[in-house]
């Protein structure tokens, strides 16, 4: 489904992604995590071409992404994306944040739009919020309205930024239930985040980055029993036991 | 803006608007100042304009200085300091009402209307409103202005003429007001209006200044006959006396045929055109009878 | 097409810097003057006495609510007078220039007031709460501690206003005064070159004031990265 | 030597047409706001574009309109009106310029003035629709793009409506500074709101009744623009959002 091959990106030279390579498969959910600034945001987003890369290949769904001639509009309408910081339109309601792209990118007629609306939003446990905007919902929800935004285009697969590291603690289970939720359903998921819980619980493989560079890319049981390189197990260490 | 502001400007307003004035007279007011300012113009060509080195000069500048001279001997004060102030035809009159300015003379018509506001000395010129127009635009005189473009001075007795001819005659005009003359002249050189109406003397003086005088024509009955006076504060007749008498021996003694020759028959600054604009009868009955009378 | 005619400009330069000359003065008086009031303005805006706020307040307000043509034609017209009769300056001295000052500096007070009054309400409240906390009295916080901190976030925007107050001072042609937009205007309508003194005269403005704007980009530039 | 005040001289009978000097303050008041109206809607629109192209990841684009603000910001208005109405006819290929100094003067003088005003504000109007956009977290722009928008649509439906929303404050002003610098205006002769207090002080010769009249108008102009802005912001707050209140 997502393939990525050699992949290296630079500004100036500064070298931000090296030599990445990793494969997701159709149903399959795969944890990337690291150190900040290894890069494991940037590689996410040049999945669906928000940064552009000078080296390798990411092969969506058949569509080589880095290529002149992809209508990137096109390919995104059917890869979601969550961020880390939401990014709902502040000016329009919760509702017609779900519907805006149905409607521009994919041509829905608005009544059609607007009736997919209920039934994602009591996916995502908000029904009862369609009519309010989004400065008036707390940050949990506002991530799970971003989450029902992305599927509102039924998307092929689902890319997630560090969707919880903006949250409040109290909050994060709830974004975090939704997407456990997803991955069981079978989407094929690419997730940027620190929840080792979550990846322990849903992800078939984890990969792991450091420098711009892919230093482990085995599956969950594997990464988290024993870890191969010394830097993935000092991470481990920081981060599973304070 | 609140309420508060329009309470503060109507403050201001009484503040500011309710002019100060001086009292015991212009003369006095010289005498103690040890100096007199004077109003001249900027561009009205021949009377009183700059030439290419920003001296003030020009036909009713030269009366003025006459004047002064009268004033210096009245008050017995030789070395009397003469300061110069520019003025439009816009602010000359509030100018001489605020006392900035003691005397103007330069190009302003005495009419009754002005004599509310300010006191006219014995007039200096007497002139007739016409046209300036290209010599092959066809225009003869006022009716073949009939639906073209007209351009002339803004508050200047012509305006009002220009404007009630449009009305009264429904001519269908569309009438230009330009801010001073050298623009209202530039409107016409540039062929934004087909004919320029003001007073012939100073039509004559903007010819002086085009890239090719022979071009163009001062054309058209003249339209009314305009006396122009040397403008000074209201109710001030020792002051008025003292430049009154100063013109009525200018004109008498044949001076002012002199100055007149000088300004009218000879070549002038900026660029040494003669305006060959001989004396017309009604300055000549002006010279040989000075008088203060407005004619509308 | 048009035959341009440059030759008028050489001889009128001494004339045209003249002009140049009382441009300047004019806005170094009302950026001097304009800060100076502004300053006490603004502080009256935002202090407790309710007198002084809706005075300051209702200065500001009604300056900026006026066009600048206006208030000059204004000043022209009723300053000479008052300030004869109020400080005593012999009558009939050219007054033109003074009244434009006295205009442009009163009209752009109230707009370096604004200014000044944004900048002071920048400096976080923490600021004036740790000042009297070491002991200051209210002038003592202002001028050693919220003032200081104040002007530094503003000097741009307060050179910016100046470059606008720059070629604001054209205005001052509607008084005949001979500032340098005004001495081009002359010099083209005397000898019927208009088109090329006003092109000389936008090309000097535009040269001044992007220099000068470019040079508040580098300060700002220092002062964010110090 | 005093001053004769006669308040009563708006009622007369104005010296040419059928108004009374009254009425021809009304005609000036009529064409300031037309002018201003439309200056207003030329420089959203001018500026808007401008502001857009600043933002947008292309040099030329945004080095262009880089261009075009600092030339119509870096001459003064009275300069560039001057310059469209005298200069720009002498300048054009003469069929044109001819063309256009044959159609009715005041046509000119508005087309003039609304070009002038419209173009120098549209630079200002440029500025603050940049920063707006530039303010928007960077996010926005991604998310609107992630959900497949090209880059049109985002500007079009994400970023320029959420920009306007901040910029009120600053286009408020900006809106009443079109209404102040209008007076310029007064000086190729268009008689709106300052050229009538001109020629009242001319016709009617009694400046300081014509002066305060016309300074009033001004003020009562700039009330009503405001309390129409405030409607505005009222309208354009974003419910939840920082810095609305």
């Amino acid at each position: 489904m997502i393939s990525i091959r050699n992949v290296g990106k630079h500004y100036g030279s500064f070298q931000v992604l090296a030599d990445c390579s990793t494969e997701v498969n159709k149903g399959e959910v795969i944890v990337v995590c690291g150190p900040s600034g290894s890069g494991k945001s940037t590689l996410i987003k040049c999945v669906n071409g928000l940064e552009p890369f000078q080296q390798g290949e990411i092969v969506v769904n058949g569509v080589s992404v880095g290529a002149p001639k992809t209508d990137l509009p096109k390919l995104r309408a059917h890869v979601g994306m969550v961020f880390q910081h939401f990014e709902l339109f502040p000016h329009m309601s919760i509702m017609a944040n779900l519907t805006l792209a149905q409607e521009k990118v994919l041509g829905r007629p608005h009544e059609e739009a607007r009736a997919k609306g209920p039934a994602l939003l009591d996916r995502v446990g908000l029904r009862a919020q369609a009519a309010k905007y989004p400065g008036e919902l707390s940050g949990g929800q506002q991530q799970r309205v971003a989450i029902a935004r992305a599927l509102a285009m039924d998307p092929i697969c689902m890319l997630f930024d560090e969707p919880t590291s903006a949250l409040d603690p109290e909050m994060i289970n709830e974004v975090l239930d939704v997407m456990v939720e997803l991955a069981r359903e079978g989407m094929t998921m690419m997730c940027v985040t620190h929840e080792m819980g979550f990846a322990r619980q849903v992800a078939h493989r984890v990969v792991f980055m450091d420098h711009g560079r892919i230093v482990e890319d085995a599956p969950t049981e594997a990464f988290f029993g024993a870890p191969r390189s010394e830097r993935a197990q000092q991470f481990l260490a920081k981060i599973l036991h304070h | 803006m609140s309420r508060r502001a329009f309470h503060a400007a109507a403050l201001a307003c009484c503040l500011f608007a309710a002019p100060v004035f001086a009292a015991g007279g212009t003369l006095n007011k010289i005498k103690d100042a040890g100096a007199i300012t004077l109003g001249h113009r900027e561009s009205s060509i021949p009377f009183s304009y700059y030439d290419d080195k920003q001296q003030v000069i020009g036909y009713s500048h030269e009366i003025m200085q006459k004047a002064v001279d009268a004033i210096k001997a009245e008050l017995k004060l030789p070395s009397l300091a003469v300061k110069l102030v520019p003025v439009t035809s816009q602010n000359r009159i509030p100018l001489i009402q605020n006392g900035t300015i003691d005397i103007e003379c330069g190009s302003t018509t005495n009419n009754l209307e002005r004599q509310r506001q300010v006191a006219f000395s014995n007039s200096i010129f007497v002139i007739g409103t016409r046209l300036l127009t290209k010599k092959n635009s066809g225009i003869q005189d006022f009716a073949d202005l009939a639906g073209k473009n007209v351009v002339t001075t803004a508050g200047t007795t012509s305006e009002r003429l220009l404007r009630k001819m449009n009305d009264d005659r429904k001519m269908g005009m569309a009438i230009i007001s330009a801010k001073d003359h050298g623009e209202a002249f530039l409107t016409l050189e540039t062929g934004r209006a087909v004919a320029f109406m003001m007073d012939d003397a100073l039509l004559y003086g903007e010819l002086a200044k085009a890239k090719r005088p022979g071009d163009w024509a001062v054309v058209g009955t003249p339209q009314s006959r305009e006396a122009y006076g040397c403008m000074l504060p209201k109710d001030d007749a020792a002051f008025k006396k003292v430049v009154d008498a100063a013109i009525a021996r200018l004109m008498t003694s044949g001076e002012a045929e002199k100055i007149y020759a000088k300004w009218f028959m000879n070549p002038i600054p900026p660029k040494g055109l003669n305006l060959n604009f001989p004396l017309s009868e009604d300055v000549k009955a002006l010279y040989k009878a000075p008088n203060d009378k407005a004619f509308d | 097409m048009y035959e341009f005619d440059w030759s008028s400009i050489p001889g009128a330069l001494p004339f045209l810097w003249q002009g140049m000359t009382v441009t300047l003065e004019l806005t170094a008086t009302a950026v001097v003057v304009g800060i100076v009031w502004g300053t006490l303005l603004a502080m009256m805006r935002l202090s407790a006495m309710p007198l002084l706020a809706w005075f300051a307040a209702g200065y500001v307000n009604l300056f900026r609510s006026i066009p600048l043509l206006m208030v000059l034609l204004w000043f022209f017209l009723i300053v000479p007078r008052l300030l004869e009769s109020l400080l005593g300056f012999p009558p009939g001295s050219d007054m033109r220039l003074t009244s434009a000052m006295v205009g442009f500096a009163l009209f752009e007070s109230a707009y370096y007031a604004e200014i000044i009054r944004a900048g002071i309400q920048s400096v976080p409240q923490g600021q004036v709460a740790a000042a009297y906390a070491l002991g200051m009295s209210y002038g003592q916080a202002m001028r050693l501690v919220v003032l200081p901190q104040a002007f530094r976030n503003m000097v741009p925007l307060l050179l910016t206003q100046a470059i606008i107050l720059f070629q604001d001072t054209s205005l001052v042609y509607v008084s005949a005064l001979a500032d340098f937009f005004g001495a081009a205007y002359k010099v083209g309508d005397r000898d019927g070159r208009l088109v090329e003194l006003l092109l000389f005269a936008g090309a000097v403005y535009f040269v001044m004031c992007y220099a000068a704007s470019l040079l508040v980009k580098r300060l700002s530039r220092k002062g964010t990265a110090a | 030597m005093s001053y004769a005040w006669h308040w009563e001289v708006f009622l007369q009978p104005a010296a040419s047409g059928d108004a009374t000097y009254l009425g021809w303050m009304g005609a000036g008041l009529a064409m300031t706001v037309a002018l201003s109206l439309a200056a207003w809607l030329m420089a959203l629109v001018c500026g808007t574009l401008a502001g857009v192209l600043r933002t947008v990841p292309n040099r030329l684009w945004s080095g262009l309109a880089a261009a075009y603000v600092e030339v119509f910001r870096n001459i003064p208005l009275l300069v560039q009106l001057f310059i469209w109405y005298f200069v720009l006819p002498e300048l054009l290929p003469p069929a044109w310029g001819d063309a256009f100094k044959q159609l009715n003067p005041v046509t000119q003088q508005f087309a003039a003035a609304v070009v002038c005003l419209g173009f120098f504000t549209s630079a200002r109007v440029c500025e603050h629709v940049r920063a707006g956009i530039e303010s928007l977290p960077r996010g926005q722009r991604n998310a609107s793009l992630a959900l497949g928008l090209t880059l049109a649509q985002t500007y079009r439906h994400v970023m320029l409506p959420m920009a306007f929303r901040l910029i009120v404050p600053p286009l408020t002003s900006e809106f009443l500074n079109v209404f102040k610098n209008s007076a310029v205006a007064s000086t190729i002769g268009l008689l709106e709101l300052a050229a009538q207090s001109r020629q009242l002080v001319d016709y009617t010769a009694q400046p300081y009744e014509s002066f305060i009249a016309v300074t009033v108008m001004y003020m009562a102009l700039n009330v009503v623009v405001m309390s129409g802005m405030r409607w505005v912001e009222r309208k354009a707050q974003v419910p939840g959002y920082i810095g609305a209140k």
